[in-house]
């Protein structure tokens, strides 16, 4: 079945390495995305703080956009656009009015039918039926899986078993060979959307986050948001300045540490696009069980 | 020819308001057969009903159609008029041109159209109408009490200090119930098991109740007065009839690890096990998904060899016992949410977060740590403990609505006695409302904050994870502003949702009564039937109907108890004749009945019997279904069933309903 | 007070966002959970069951309080409050209404003047590329907030790992999406 | 025609629920369409579904059935009984072309007093909306259901 790809604005820029794993991680396995021709940005938390109906009318864009593809499931690793893009179809599906008044604005029919698919569930469904064939290294080390808000949450779009303690990243890091931690904050907000307009907010949070992955022995975060990672990645300077001693963790994509672990170069996976350095989690690769 | 009187009631301004009264009796005076008609302020009252005997008497008439109320208010009182007047009280029906027309309706002409078509269908209805004769049943004076808690053994022990036989069934290998789980008891602070332990020897001693425990009802057929019940009793695999009770062969059971249901699953027991050390009766019985004789076939043995009576024995099997009572006290109680049900709060994987059964465990003098305070993880003794009411009680989203009732009083006495225990201790209570009312418990939640000095905060908690070791319990104070408050414990004490046993829903089927969304079970009316269910002879005790406080269960279940003695009391049982009968006729026709048996197939109650029809000769001539009185319930399902009409219902005949929906649309009104 | 008495004209903010929303303000019990588990508890003026409770109580001098909290601007969206709700009001839902609302009564509280202006000039980049460029993101949002200085470390060393793109990238035909936007927003 | 068509429905009820929850609706003064007229039975299970028939041929323009819910049957399962001879019925009615939408089965038990009045105010609605029943109105059966002796015996001679 083809599977269409919508990587939206971040994996294109700050969270580019986000979609050069993923998009890595797929060829090896044989499996081709098509990305959806023309998508727009989904609106992010921009547009339904703002204005409901653009909130539900730029996904509807892409969402009619695949439609006219022909496609019946589309993958969307980040999580904000997985949110937007999810509840817009839910607004769809549920209110034959909301879809006519969309459909008005779009100048074009579009009927929110297709499957989206979770990053957790792309892997689940199509990588982990054939990954073991391509796995060489083991990512020996430990690490804590975190999931942030918009992937855990609200649970009947993200469809996680557990949602306050979801497993569906430590599969993954299972299979890669790391040691995924219990703790506390796999679910907790980073602040996302305030990270330029209330860094000191999102340094304040993140930092809670990295102290405790940290506290437990984590040796690396991983994450499945370009969002997650800008925060704790890229203002860790800010984090570090509200921990009483700063940490130098490397926070990658769950897609990077699978990639590691398929042998794929870490140039490849951008692991030298971070600001915190992963040379730590790149040398974990074959060392011994931890 | 009939000769039918119309009585149409004001009751007060309650029909006449909206109905035009005068008309519908004056209308009703000239349908065919209706020889007299008249309305009247109160038909229910005292001249009321005389006004009908004496109409009936003076009118000479054969039936009555009293427009008043709904049939289930009143149909007793006014067919006792038409009885006292001298006819057949059949003859008698209600009109409900209330409930069904001038409550629900505006005044207005449709109104009173409709009270007249209502009026005139029952008038059809009377002329189809027969004599019927109230069926009398003998009873059977046993009780059947299902569940040995406190609410079964308070019932058994009054039903049988009543004189009457009763036979106890319990599905654990001890009676005694959660009450006997627990620590003290609100408001007074009394030992539980001290109290109940004199109960539970009294019901195994009692001449008047047998008990079985380790036992299930299998199935129930039959009805008020006489049921049929099987019970299985499960394999015990120690012979009763043997055994001391000297305990050799628990203490010296190899497989000890298996999770101690008597103590919340904190400490552990062995396979051959009695539940716990007051256990009535006081006799092992082997667990045999645990035991490595029935796991490993064969293996192990040691408890047969170290028996000194010999009383050991692998080879018994379940056996089913056929039991027939008169009346049946459902008391199966209730069970409690664990810490799993909970995400928020780590879905059970924190081992110092314990439900309020755990905490009772840990504060009795029997339970695994002697009756001190004692944190499962690590043995310490908590410094801090948070208590939270309403965990997943009130709780819409987790699918729980109702509140738990018991919970508020237990966490104050857990606050308690925790700090009875620990006075340098620290107690948080976080709570919503507190919702004491009862005899002494506002006293009693007031003494925990006062003299107990516990810290009530007003709010949910909406996480709870580790760190360094502590449980960190985050929460709101919605009093002081909505400030939110972090509180690092030791130990948290859950006080989970009441709900219905695993079970539940089965036990009703086997009984035929019905529950509600909970699986709660229900009773017969919330306000006046408040013990009995739906099925006569079937009353409920404590818990399984709705969580209930002790001194609530005991109420209820004495209550049971009085209306299983009120059952007793007579020597028959006089039913309603609205019951199925097979047509039967003289030879050489005997009975339109061809015998397909259609009606035992869909029959609820097995009240379908098979007659051979016979010559004199003793030539079998047909077979024909015939209607067992006793047993037909009169829900006529046989009848909407048969072919070729063979059967029929008293009461609700074909010719009845025929009448019914002819008389209701087929003549225009003038 | 009589409440109805209050309303009997136009609605009142509650009765707007019960139906703008379809959430049932009044099914809030004031059990707090929402507060207790919200990232952002520290930082609000207002605690979003306080919110709730002042919208139930109708109080017309409350609705300015409302729309002018930074609560309602701080709020994330994270759903923390909803998915723990027991009595599942939806509350991210209604602090999207009181932002819009607060936006149309011209009620914004100057502290979170900075979050609108960012949202702004990021629909504002969506609506000119139908895709979002960070770095056009952030000048135009550093012109707006005047905040010149901020994340300015950062911007060279993101350039130099490929992360913030010079040439925007772009739908086919921006002039769609700015119809599409221009048809919703007048 | 200026007036407004009025339609006669006839609920065929159970005892023990929708009877109950028919009188609570009239204890709690809800109000309801004058259409419907009730006939009360035990059960669901005792209904005789060719009395639906009668009541159409003698001028009901819709029928509602309704009786306890599923597991909640005073009987146990007289309401499942009904249910599927219902489902069997309703089969023979689509086929020979009746029109299915007059007959409404339900279940209002005997605490909903307020789906009791909704279900009645829009069975009302949907019938007025689908107009009088004029097929089987006054159809003459009678010849049908009386046995004709006489050419039994012409025929037996």
């Amino acid at each position: 079945m083809r599977i269409g790809y919508y990587p939206g604005c971040s994996l294109q820029g700050s969270g580019r390495e986000y979609s050069e794993s993923l998009l890595a991680v797929a060829e090896k396995c044989g499996i081709v995305l098509e990305e959806i021709n023309d998508w727009n940005c989904c609106g992010a938390s921009a547009a339904h703080s703002l204005n409901h109906d653009l909130s539900v009318a730029l996904p509807a864009r892409t969402l009619a956009l695949a439609e006219k593809q022909g496609l019946q499931q589309i993958l969307v690793p980040c999580a904000a656009c997985f949110s937007r893009l999810a509840t817009a179809q839910q607004e769809l599906v549920s209110s034959e009015e909301m879809k006519s008044k969309i459909a008005d604005y779009l100048e074009m029919p579009v009927q929110g039918s297709a499957r989206i698919l979770t990053v957790f569930e792309f892997l689940q469904e199509h990588i982990f039926p054939v990954a073991d064939q391509y796995i060489v290294n083991k990512l020996n080390h430990k690490t804590a899986c975190y999931y942030g808000c918009l992937l855990s949450r609200p649970k009947d779009l993200t469809r996680l078993e557990r949602p306050e303690d979801p497993m569906e990243m430590e599969a993954v890091m299972e299979k890669a060979g790391a040691t995924p931690i219990d703790w506390a904050f796999k679910t907790e907000c980073c602040g996302a959307g305030l990270s330029v307009s209330r860094t000191d907010i999102v340094a304040k949070l993140s930092a809670k986050i990295v102290e405790d992955a940290v506290s437990r022995g984590a040796e690396s975060i991983v994450v499945a948001c370009p969002m997650c990672q800008m925060n704790l990645d890229i203002r860790r300077k800010e984090i570090n300045k509200q921990m009483d001693k700063g940490s130098d963790i490397p926070v990658m994509f769950v897609t990077q540490a699978l990639g590691l672990s398929m042998g794929i170069s870490a140039d490849k996976l951008g692991l030298n696009r971070h600001f915190v350095s992963t040379g730590k989690v790149v040398s974990c690769v074959g060392r011994k069980e931890v | 020819m009939a000769r039918i009187g119309v009585f149409i009631c004001h009751c007060g301004e309650n029909i006449s308001a909206t109905v035009d009264v005068e008309k519908v009796a004056r209308l009703a005076g000239k349908l065919s057969g209706v020889a007299y008609s008249v309305d009247y302020k109160y038909m229910c009252s005292d001249p009321g009903q005389t006004l009908i005997v004496d109409a009936i008497k003076e009118h000479k008439l054969t039936g009555i159609v009293v427009g008043a109320c709904s049939p289930r208010m009143h149909e007793g009182t006014f067919r006792k008029a038409a009885e006292k007047a001298g006819i057949n009280p059949y003859f008698c029906e209600m009109a409900n041109i209330r409930e069904h027309c001038s409550w629900v309706h505006p005044k207005s002409d449709e109104t009173t159209q409709k009270a007249l078509d209502i009026v005139r269908t029952m008038v059809e209805k009377v002329k189809n109408d027969t004599a019927l004769y109230p069926i009398k049943v003998p009873i059977t004076k046993t009780a059947l009490v299902i569940g040995g808690g406190i609410a079964g053994i308070q019932a058994a022990l009054d039903i049988a200090n009543a004189g009457h036989q009763v036979i106890m069934v319990e599905k654990t290998p001890s009676i005694g119930g959660h009450m006997s789980q627990l620590s003290e008891t609100f408001p007074t602070l009394d030992c539980s098991q001290c109290i109940l332990t004199p109960r539970m020897v009294e019901v195994a001693q009692h001449p008047n109740i047998t008990l079985h425990t380790f036992a299930e009802v299998e199935n129930v057929t039959g009805f008020i007065g006489n049921f049929d019940v099987n019970i299985r009793l499960k394999a015990k695999s120690v012979d009763f009839s043997k055994c001391t009770g000297c305990g050799s062969c628990w203490q010296k059971c190899p497989s000890k690890k298996i999770p101690d249901e008597f103590n919340a699953g904190m400490s552990f027991r062995t396979a051959i096990y009695t539940p716990f050390p007051q256990a009535v009766p006081n006799k092992p019985v082997i667990d045999r998904a645990n035991c490595t004789w029935f796991t490993k076939c064969g293996k192990c043995g040691i408890c047969a060899k170290i028996c000194p009576t010999g009383a050991i024995d692998y080879t018994i099997q379940d056996e089913i016992i056929n039991v027939k009572v008169g009346a049946i006290v459902t008391a199966t109680g209730f069970d409690i949410k664990h810490s799993d049900f909970f995400p928020e709060y780590g879905y059970g994987k924190h081992p110092d977060i314990i439900d309020g059964l755990q905490f009772e465990r840990l504060a009795s003098a029997s339970g695994p740590t002697g009756g001190e305070i004692r944190r499962p993880s690590d043995g310490k003794v908590p410094e801090t403990v948070v208590f939270l009411a309403c965990a997943g009680s009130r709780d819409k989203a987790k699918g729980i609505e109702y509140c738990s009732k018991i919970c508020c009083m237990y966490t104050a006495k857990h606050a308690m006695l925790y700090k009875h225990k620990n006075h340098h201790g620290k107690a948080h209570v976080f709570y919503m409302d507190i919702r004491s009312a009862g005899k002494s418990y506002e006293e009693f939640v007031r003494r925990a904050i006062e003299e107990d000095d516990v810290n009530y905060i007003r709010g949910r908690v909406s996480k709870i994870y580790e760190k360094n070791g502590k449980l960190m319990v985050v929460g709101v104070d919605t009093l002081l502003n909505a400030k939110p408050v972090t509180i690092e414990a030791d130990m948290v004490v859950l006080a989970t949702a009441v709900v219905a046993n695993e079970d539940a829903e089965s036990v009703a089927q086997k009984l035929h009564i019905s529950y509600d969304k909970h699986k709660f079970f229900a009773e017969a009316h919330p306000k006046l039937k408040p013990v009995e269910t739906n099925t006569a002879g079937i009353t409920l005790a404590g818990a399984c109907q709705s969580a209930k406080d002790i001194p609530e269960t005991v109420a209820q279940a004495s209550a049971a108890a009085a209306k299983t003695i009120i059952l007793f009391s007579g020597s028959e049982l006089t039913r309603e004749p609205v019951v199925a009968t097979v047509n039967r006729s003289a030879a050489p026709v005997f009975t339109t009945c061809t015998g397909c048996f259609l009606c035992q197939e869909v029959c609820p109650y097995q009240a379908i019997e098979r007659e051979e029809i016979r010559d004199r000769a003793g030539n079998l001539l047909m077979n024909a279904a015939k209607v067992n009185a006793g047993l037909c319930q009169g829900c006529g399902t046989c009848v909407a069933m048969c072919r070729n009409k063979s059967i029929d219902l008293q009461g609700f005949s074909n010719q009845q309903m025929l009448s019914e929906v002819m008389g209701l649309l087929n003549k225009p009104f003038e | 007070m009589d409440s109805t008495a209050m309303h009997s004209g136009p609605l009142s903010l509650k009765q707007k966002v019960e139906q703008a929303v379809g959430a049932e303000v009044q099914t809030c019990y004031q059990c707090g959970k929402c507060t207790a588990g919200c990232p952002l508890n520290e930082e609000m003026d207002l605690m979003p069951n306080q919110i709730l409770r002042m919208l139930q109580a109708e109080y017309p001098g409350y609705e300015n309080e409302i729309l002018s909290s930074t609560s309602i601007w701080l709020c994330l969206a994270c759903d923390t409050c909803y998915s723990r709700c027991p009595q599942e009001v939806k509350l991210p839902q209604v602090m999207d209404f009181l932002r819009q609302e607060s936006i149309r009564r011209n009620l914004v509280n100057p502290k979170t003047k900075n979050i609108l202006k960012f949202h702004k000039a990021f629909l504002a980049e969506v609506e000119r590329n139908g895709k979002l460029n960070e770095l056009g993101l952030t000048i135009d949002y550093k012109l707006h907030s005047l905040n010149l200085f901020q994340d300015l470390q950062n911007a060279p060393s993101m350039l130099f790992k490929g992360k913030l793109g010079l040439i925007p990238h772009k739908v086919q035909n921006p002039s769609e999406i700015k119809k599409l936007f221009k048809k919703i927003t007048f | 025609m200026a007036e407004t068509f009025e339609p006669k429905i006839v609920a065929f009820v159970c005892n023990w629920c929708t009877y109950a929850g028919a009188d609570l609706a009239g204890t709690s003064r809800t109000k309801y369409a004058t259409n419907v007229r009730i006939i009360r039975f035990p059960c669901t299970g005792r209904i005789d579904f060719m009395l639906l028939i009668k009541a159409f041929q003698n001028g009901a323009d819709g029928i509602i059935v309704s009786g306890c819910h599923p597991n909640d049957c005073h009987y146990t399962s007289g309401n499942f009984h009904a249910r599927r001879r219902w489902m069997v019925f309703k089969s023979m009615l689509d086929f020979i072309g009746f029109p299915t939408e007059r007959i409404t089965f339900s279940w209002v038990s005997a605490a909903e007093g307020k789906k009791w009045a909704e279900l009645v105010n829009e069975t009302t609605d949907s019938v007025r909306a689908l107009g009088p029943f004029t097929e089987y109105k006054n159809l003459d059966f009678s010849q049908f259901n009386q046995i004709d002796h006489e050419g039994i015996a012409e025929q037996s001679r």
